[in-house]
């Protein structure tokens, strides 16, 4: 499936992923333009449901990148965030949902390069999942 | 093309709306607008038709609908008003709209005031808050037809003089001499000339008489409560006493469950009720 | 009467299902015995000796159906609304129903297709029932749970079906109720017969007579409704398994910006948020407030407004309800006063 | 009404994205009654268009596809704000960091700009009026550090009235250009212009100076930052000690000296230099006979003053401040583990630049005359190694160190002139000389004193008969050089200093991967930290030279002036909120609230329901993720804004 | 009088009603009941068709004091309940019974019909002269117990004389099958489970942990996790809503699965991500009443599973 049709949310956090993706359009880094981005002010308002509604409504994936461990604008906001997102990776196979269409990260507001790699790589990552399984939406059936 | 009349409702498909747009919106206090609209099929505007007191469901397709007493009189041809009050998902929806924007309305729905028995008698209208919205309508129509009545005395409550709904028309109603119109806030505010004092407070104090006469109520809860006491003590009885409700209801037509207060259905026996219709259902609001 | 072999059953439907959809009662994959009313492909298998979990209502009343789909389009300044109704047309026949089930049908019909003054009738029912053909399926034993012999005719109820079959050796007679009936049996998968029709379930009665006026004079009585409510888990299950139940909400949903649907769901009034008001206010607060309105609702107000009683005996509600309720407790207890 | 603004950004985002297009679709969503695409949003007359939409179509929602939110929601918010509109009706969408920068193909960019325009739209049409509250700020602020940078801005924000605790860990404020001889390029004596800022400090009355210090631990916020500041335990009562500094001369105990960066030897119990301020001495327990199990009291029995107390313990103060100044400025890299070539450390004539400072310097070791350690011999030949763990991706750091060159260029000038017949050669990769007179003086320390430029790399050092080989290549020549040294000096990186790391993370500073501490925007906050009310002076941030210092202390000051002048601060509307009428009373909000800003209430008779202390909320939303049925939403990022996205971006 | 009616009456002295069961007379098995006094508790049994926990009553009865019969099982939803705040120890009796193993009556019913007296001794459940072998109408949980001593308990009623009974089961059946499919596969099963839902919200109210109910988001319009259509697509997220919410709660006491009427597994999930949070952070829930449960806290070494 050609790389233009995939729908990937990210969820960043305001202080340092989504400035590390700033950072990475101002350094002109070229990158697939599958992902949706919506700020959020730090990963721990991630609610893992926000995830599981993103797969609801049909999303090929979903990454949520935070500050990293220790780096937290809030203090410990992505401690919480990486004990939720890591149970519900692991839930994902449950779900029947290839956990490979899951990712969370931490990218600083300085890893503008480390952003862009990791963007190309999900969506490269996203794009094998979907060619081997095509992303199968939970049907509503409403007369 | 059906020559036929139609109303706001289609017979056929009961829970399917008519397409309406909004002329004109009155910021009647803080948290309550009126919407003025027409029909989009102009046939159905030309020929509706209702009764003081009847309601219908206004909503916004992908939004919802909610049910609104209508608050403009009968004899008003050019428009049908809703007063709306901000409390929910869907009144706050509404509460963005602006004239020239599309609603969709099912209405008239449910029973208006039996105004043909009260000819000839004394009628007392005791309005609190956005509960005004449905005896504006009933106070126009009788207004209309002013001579069939006998005398006419309308109580007006709200909590600041802010919220005090339809300022244009309070002006007109106090201004003629043959209604007596007493508009009255909760406490004494700056710039209030006019009554201060809960409503039973203020009909206590200039008491109606109950000979020959009919009370029709409107208003939160509290205030209905302890206006029906007053009413009683001073000597009106349960089937003089009316009043509308307001509640949560979905088909509007009698079938989704819900707003029954007993065996009765507000949206197809009510929403007008006299109070030995209700018997002691009003005093616990509990049902 | 007609009869009808046990092998010519699979036939009998497999015509049937050449111009409708065909309902059994089957048993649900992966479950420990929990049947459903399914549609029936050639070959399945179809449990006539369980309990339903779920009456077959859904087949006049979907769980959720659409009632029109909407899309705003520019006009000037503003915009207007395009509103396209939905008219569903269906042709099922429903196999293996019971009396009660069938019964609960003709009490909707009171409802649905009523044409009393101020009513309205529900194009969207009207549109189910009227292409629904009911075989009905005679109860020749029960559970404790069955109470049908409450009311007039028990398990010989023949009201809301078409054509009933009553076992006997080697198959079922079949009995017709309506011409849709009648044309059914008439087909060639079915023979005359002089067999007697045997001798059909004596199920539990509980006492009904004045129950409509015992319970108004029990209604403000909350604490008695907190006592017959008190391991009550307010769950919809009693209202959804239920034939007769029959409220529903109404929702809307978009479909992008500009276009999106109405719809109705089932909805029930155990549910705290059924007459939860935004303001805040809720007038049945309690699962006592909302029991007694829904057994109220059931043996009193509908009685009156519609005259007929909101429920037919076919026990669901006290063989599947999860905090183990049986209502009939309760209406005994109002009975005795 | 929504009105959706799309900026072409010049031709930044209009490159890539049809802004007509993307306003197109945006016109043909439900409730948008303008949609137009602008030149420059940002600018006066973009402004004053939105303003003008904003009156005329009488809008109550605004999105704006521009440039990233971190760029310029708040002036955005401020132009709402201007046309009458609650500033948080606004929507920012990225098309530009987000989108037109990051890719080429217009079509593709125009489309996803759409759909990126399409989601704030769902977004906005949630958007509630919000309003800031107000808190008292406490007027006193804090500057961690007491270097050039810290002084300076101790010194500019107690010039406004605002008072200032100065916290250094050393015992001497003054920071590592108090150890420098000379200062480049005017050569101007580095003590000389330092010293009276010094004093300044010390005796300044807005200023309380805490030596020995650290910080040990953060609360608060900004506006109110509780502290607790650790005094290290010294053995000498600061009050007493007259920096006499017979303790020093009598103590048995040798000590390394760290002032002077090993080349010297210093006591136990001593005064970090002459121009130390305060002028106290100070015990390193560590070094002391007395802490190592003997029974000298020297220090205690010859102290004038009586001030030696050798029970002293460390004391925590907790102080509160209202703005917090990071001024940790930096450390050298370590060299000797990442460059076996050199030698390992191993060869004491193979010495780092700072270390030669203080033999140029006439108050170190050697009294300012040159002498190399090996043999005490005035070195004639002395080659100079730049970018020893900077620009150098063999040992893991790029980073430029941004002063090498010209220090190196410096130290080869003063060579010579401490040495008339001495030679200097310079190792090095490029030469940076881009401030103000530099490349001047770079180009004099060849041309006037003589010294000679190879570039390249060194790639071995080895002693030979009492001199040191220096293996090269000669780049621009091509050829093997070969140099035999008397004293070899490396030009060593600037790191981040020890300890800022911890202290950044007790701020909430965030670090960039060189351990600096990271500037809110690299443009237009150079001086603000991420952490609101906490700022960054000199080369905490990076490595930068002392005009560049003074002048980003002198900025950080005039921030917190700006800050606290006003005694109250506006909280910020974005906080958390609960509905406490459907609150449970579960609290798993404040088990997983990092600030402490959710308490209990009894909304009504046998009810506990949380609430949020506005003041306290730094709207995180950890606890609204936590919270099963939704109750507390943190204004700005509600679940309802949340799901809008989420389906608009799939939709 | 039997020693376990009379301890129930004796917990009447300091409580205002105790939570146990009676028999059904037109069930046949056990049923939950509120004793208000002491002669009401003439009624109380217990026997191996107690499948219920009436733990799910005590939120809502905050304010009084409660006397309540747990079984093991049942004693880990108080202590989760304690170490949320959701309950006051101080206010609640528990009665602790040692459990038999409890029978599926739905499993038992389909061998038997609806409404038989069931009788239960030497390893077989008999009903009207037929019989089957305990293991195969036990519960689930039941199967390779862990919690037949209640963790928290104030009075000991008796009950069963030695620890439950069947070993851990092999995954077999629906488990087995489960365990074996595919991503894709699974998909598949969880729309066909969930087309069957009805969004009764049995599953929720039957749950001890689920003490938000009317305000649960599953069911609520604002903001909208999940619109009310009864469909697959929606009925998944709503329930995936209380899955998510039961992370670190679920003591596994399997009264969802129990209660639902259409018969979803919803146990599959929750036995999946409870193993998972035993494996990521050791953390059984109701292990304890002080016990802080993990996604409310965190571990700044959890990075030791590795980030992604």
């Amino acid at each position: 499936m050609p790389r233009e049709t995939l729908k990937i949310v990210g969820f960043l956090c305001n202080w340092c992923s989504y400035a590390g993706a700033d950072m990475a359009g101002m350094a002109r880094m070229r990158q697939p333009d599958s992902l949706r981005i919506i700020r959020v002010p730090c990963s721990g308002r991630v609610d893992p449901l926000l995830v599981l509604k993103a797969f609801q409504e049909g999303a090929d994936g979903v990454l949520v990148s935070g500050c990293h461990p220790g780096d937290c604008h809030y203090g410990n906001g992505n401690y919480f965030a990486r004990r939720r997102l890591e149970l519900l990776k692991r839930m994902l196979p449950v779900l029947g949902i290839d956990p490979g269409r899951f990712h969370y990260t931490w990218v600083s507001a300085s890893e503008g390069a480390r952003w862009a790699r990791l963007v190309e790589e999900f969506t490269g990552q996203v794009e094998r999942v979907q060619e081997a399984q095509p992303n199968l939406k939970i049907q509503s059936r409403i007369p | 093309m059906s020559t036929v009349p139609r109303k706001g409702i289609k017979a056929a498909e009961p829970l399917v709306p008519e397409p309406a747009t909004i002329i004109d919106v009155i910021k009647e206090g803080p948290n309550i607008r009126s919407f003025r609209l027409i029909f989009d099929d102009p046939g159905i505007t030309t020929a509706f038709s209702f009764a003081p007191g009847q309601i219908g469901l206004m909503g916004i397709p992908g939004v919802g609908e909610s049910t609104f007493a209508i608050s403009s009189p009968p004899s008003q041809r050019d428009y049908i008003q809703f007063s709306v009050m901000k409390t929910g998902f869907v009144t706050s929806a509404i509460h963005e709209l602006a004239a020239g924007d599309a609603v969709a309305v099912r209405a008239p729905l449910g029973c208006g005031f039996p105004v043909d028995s009260w000819k000839g008698k004394n009628i007392l209208i005791v309005g609190g808050g956005i509960g005004m919205a449905p005896l504006r309508s009933l106070l126009m129509h009788i207004l209309d037809r002013r001579k069939e009545f006998g005398s006419l005395r309308v109580f007006y409550g709200a909590r600041t003089p802010a919220d005090l709904c339809f300022a244009g028309d309070r002006v007109q109603w106090e201004n003629r001499d043959d209604i007596e119109f007493i508009a009255t806030v909760d406490e004494k505010h700056p710039g209030w000339s006019g009554h201060t004092g809960l409503v039973p407070q203020v009909i206590a104090a200039q008491p109606p008489a109950p000979e020959n006469a009919v009370a029709v109520t409107c208003g939160p809860p509290v205030m209905i409560k302890y206006t029906l006491a007053a009413l009683q003590q001073l000597g009106f009885t349960e089937a003089q006493i009316y009043t509308t409700l307001e509640r949560k209801m979905k088909c509007g037509i009698g079938l989704c469950g819900r707003c029954n207060i007993g065996a009765k259905y507000v949206c197809i026996d009510g929403p007008v009720f006299s109070l030995d219709e209700l018997k002691n259902r009003m005093v616990d609001g509990r049902w | 009467m007609r009869f009808i072999a046990e092998e010519n059953i699979p036939r009998l439907l497999g015509r049937l299902a050449a111009n409708a959809a065909v309902w059994a009662p089957q048993v649900v994959k992966d479950t420990v015995n929990t049947v459903l009313f399914a549609p029936w492909r050639a070959g399945g298998e179809i449990e006539t000796g369980a309990y339903s979990a779920l009456s077959a209502k859904e087949l006049v009343l979907p769980a959720t159906e659409r009632l029109f789909s909407y899309r705003y389009r520019r006009a000037g300044e503003g915009e207007r609304i395009g509103i396209k109704g939905c008219a569903p047309q269906e042709r099922v026949v429903i196999f293996g129903m019971r009396a009660c089930d069938a019964k609960a049908l003709a009490v909707l019909d009171a409802l649905f297709l009523s044409r009393s003054a101020g009513s309205y009738n529900d194009p969207y029912y009207q549109g189910r029932r009227s292409g629904l053909t009911v075989i009905t399926l005679a109860c020749t034993s029960c559970d404790s749970a069955c109470f049908c012999s409450s009311f007039e005719k028990g398990a010989a109820e023949t009201a809301g079906s078409d054509l009933i079959f009553y076992p006997v050796s080697g198959g079922y007679l079949a009995g017709p109720v309506s011409e849709k009936g009648k044309e059914l049996a008439a087909v060639d998968l079915f023979q005359d017969s002089s067999q007697e029709k045997p001798g059909l379930a004596k199920t539990a009665k509980v006492e009904l007579v004045g129950i409509q006026q015992r319970l108004l004079e029990r209604f403000d009585d909350i604490d008695f409704w907190r006592l017959a409510t008190e391991v009550c888990l307010s769950c919809g299950y009693c209202s959804y398994a239920c034939p007769a139940c029959h409220c529903f909400n109404i929702f809307d949903e978009t479909d992008g910006d500009r276009a999106g649907g109405r719809y109705r769901c089932w909805d029930a009034c155990m549910f705290y948020a059924y007459t939860l008001e935004s303001s805040g206010h809720n007038p049945r607060p309690e699962a006592a407030h909302r029991y007694r309105n829904r057994l109220a609702h059931k043996f009193s107000y509908f009685p009156l407004n519609r005259g007929e009683i909101l429920c037919t005996g076919c026990g669901r509600c006290i063989r599947g309800c999860p905090a183990g309720l049986d209502f009939r407790d309760v209406i005994r207890a109002v009975s005795a006063g | 009404m929504i009105g959706v603004f799309i900026c072409q950004c010049g031709t930044n985002i209009s490159a890539t994205v049809d802004t007509g297009k993307v306003a197109q679709a945006a016109a043909a969503m439900r409730g948008v009654a303008d949609a137009e695409s602008i030149q420059y949003a940002c600018s006066d007359p973009g402004q004053a268009a939105i303003a003008a939409a904003i009156r005329h179509k009488r809008l109550d929602r605004v999105v704006i596809g521009a440039c990233s939110p971190r760029m310029h929601e708040a002036t955005f918010r401020r132009a709402l704000d201007r046309a009458g509109l609650n500033p948080f009706m606004l929507e920012m969408v990225n098309i530009r960091e987000h989108c037109s920068w990051i890719h080429s193909d217009v079509d593709q960019a125009t489309e996803k700009a759409a759909g990126l325009v399409r989601k704030g739209i769902a977004r906005v049409r949630h958007h509630l009026p919000l309003s800031a509250g107000k808190t008292a700020a406490v007027r006193r602020a804090l500057v961690v550090g007491g270097g050039i940078a810290g002084i300076q801005a101790a010194l500019d924000i107690a010039a406004a009235g605002i008072p200032v605790t100065l916290v250094e860990k050393s015992p001497t404020i003054g920071g590592n250009m108090a150890r420098l001889d000379k200062t480049f390029p005017t050569l101007d004596c580095s003590s000389c212009i330092l010293t009276p800022l010094m004093v300044e400090v010390k005796q300044h009355e807005n200023i309380e100076l805490m030596v020995n210090s650290e910080v040990d631990d953060v609360h608060g916020h900004v506006g109110n930052f509780e502290v607790d500041i650790r005094r290290k335990a010294t053995c000498v009562d600061e009050k007493k000690c007259s920096g006499c500094m017979i303790c020093q001369e009598k103590c048995p105990a040798k000590a390394p000296d760290d002032f002077n960066a090993g080349m010297g030897q210093s006591k136990a119990i001593s005064v970090a230099s002459p121009q130390a301020v305060p002028l106290v001495a100070s015990l390193r327990k560590e070094h002391c006979r007395r802490f190592s199990g003997g029974k000298c009291r020297v220090c205690q029995k010859l102290c004038p003053a009586g001030a030696v107390d050798y029970g002293q313990q460390d004391e925590v103060v907790r102080q509160s401040f209202g703005a917090v100044v990071a001024a940790t400025g930096y450390g050298f890299y370590d060299w000797t583990g990442a460059y076996p070539t050199y030698g390992m450390g191993l060869y004491p004539d193979v010495i780092t630049s700072l270390q030669y400072e203080r033999l140029l310097s006439a108050s170190g070791p050697t009294g300012g005359h040159i002498r190399r350690p090996s043999d005490g011999a005035e070195p004639r030949q002395v080659v100079f190694i730049s970018c020893i763990g900077s620009r150098d991706e063999s040992v893991g750091r790029p980073q430029c160190c941004s002063v090498g060159c010209m220090y190196i260029a410096k130290q080869a000038i003063l060579t010579k002139e401490h040495i008339p017949d001495s030679q200097s050669y310079i190792f090095y990769i490029d030469m940076r000389a881009g401030g103000k007179n530099y490349e001047e003086f770079a180009r004099r320390a060849q041309t006037r004193y003589g010294t000679l430029y190879i570039r390249g790399r060194v790639g071995k050092i080895f002693p030979r008969w009492g001199k040191l080989v220096v293996m090269g290549t000669d780049t621009l020549v091509g050829d093997q050089v070969e140099i035999e040294a008397d004293l070899v000096v490396l030009a060593t990186g600037l790191t981040a200093s020890d300890g800022a790391g911890g202290l950044a993370r007790k701020f909430n500073i965030s670090c960039d991967e060189n351990g600096f501490m990271a500037e809110g925007h690299p443009k237009l906050k150079p001086v603000e930290a991420e952490a609101a009310g906490v700022f960054l002076a000199g080369a905490c941030q990076g490595p930068k030279d002392i005009p560049a210092t003074v002048a980003q202390a002198g900025a950080a000051a005039a921030k917190v002036i700006g800050l606290l002048s006003r005694g109250e601060l506006e909280t910020s509307p974005m906080v958390a909120a609960v509905s406490q009428s459907k609150c449970s009373g579960c609290f798993k909000c404040r088990d997983v609230c990092p600030f402490g800003a959710i308490e209990d209430e009894r909304p009504a008779a046998g009810r506990t329901a949380a609430r949020v202390l506005a003041s306290l909320c730094r709207g995180c939303g950890i606890c609204s993720a936590a919270c099963p049925p939704g109750v507390i939403s943190l204004s700005g990022y509600t679940d309802k804004q949340l799901l809008a996205e989420v389906v608009a971006a799939l939709r | 009088m039997n020693e376990f009616v009379q301890t129930i009456k004796q917990t009447f002295k300091e409580v205002d009603l105790v939570l146990g069961w009676v028999r059904s007379p037109a069930a046949g098995v056990a049923v939950p009941a509120c004793f208000h006094t002491p002669a009401q508790a003439d009624d109380a049994v217990f026997d191996s068709t107690c499948m219920h926990n009436l733990v799910v009553h005590l939120p809502r009865l905050a304010g009084k004091k409660v006397g309540i019969v747990a079984k093991g099982c049942d004693a880990r939803s108080i202590a989760q309940l304690v170490a949320e705040h959701a309950v006051d120890r101080s206010r609640v009796i528990v009665i602790g019974v040692h459990c038999p193993g409890m029978i599926d009556v739905k499993k038992a019913w389909r061998c038997f019909g609806f409404g038989k007296r069931i009788s239960d001794a030497g390893g077989r459940v008999a009903m009207e002269g037929k019989t089957v072998a305990r293991e195969e109408v036990l519960l689930q949980k039941c199967r390779g117990c862990r919690d037949w001593e209640p963790v928290i308990c104030d009075v000991t009623a008796g009950g069963a004389t030695k620890a439950a009974t069947a070993p851990p089961a092999e995954p077999a059946g629906i488990r087995k099958r489960f365990a074996a499919m595919s991503p894709a596969e699974r998909r598949q099963f969880w729309q066909d489970q969930f087309s069957r839902c009805i969004r009764c919200y049995a599953c929720r109210e039957a749950c001890p942990l689920c003490f938000c109910r009317d305000q649960c988001a599953m069911q609520a319009r604002d903001p909208g996790w999940a619109t009310a259509a009864i469909d697959a697509s929606q009925s998944w997220m709503a329930q995936l809503i209380r899955i998510s919410h039961m992370a670190g709660r679920c003591s596994g006491c399997e009264e969802c699965e129990r209660a639902c009427p259409v018969g979803i597994p919803l146990m599959l999930l929750l036995e999946e991500q409870n193993a998972v949070i035993e494996e990521l952070f050791g953390y059984r829930a109701g292990a304890g009443p002080e016990v802080k449960p993990p996604l409310l806290t965190f571990n700044i070494k959890d990075d030791a599973w590795g980030e992604s």
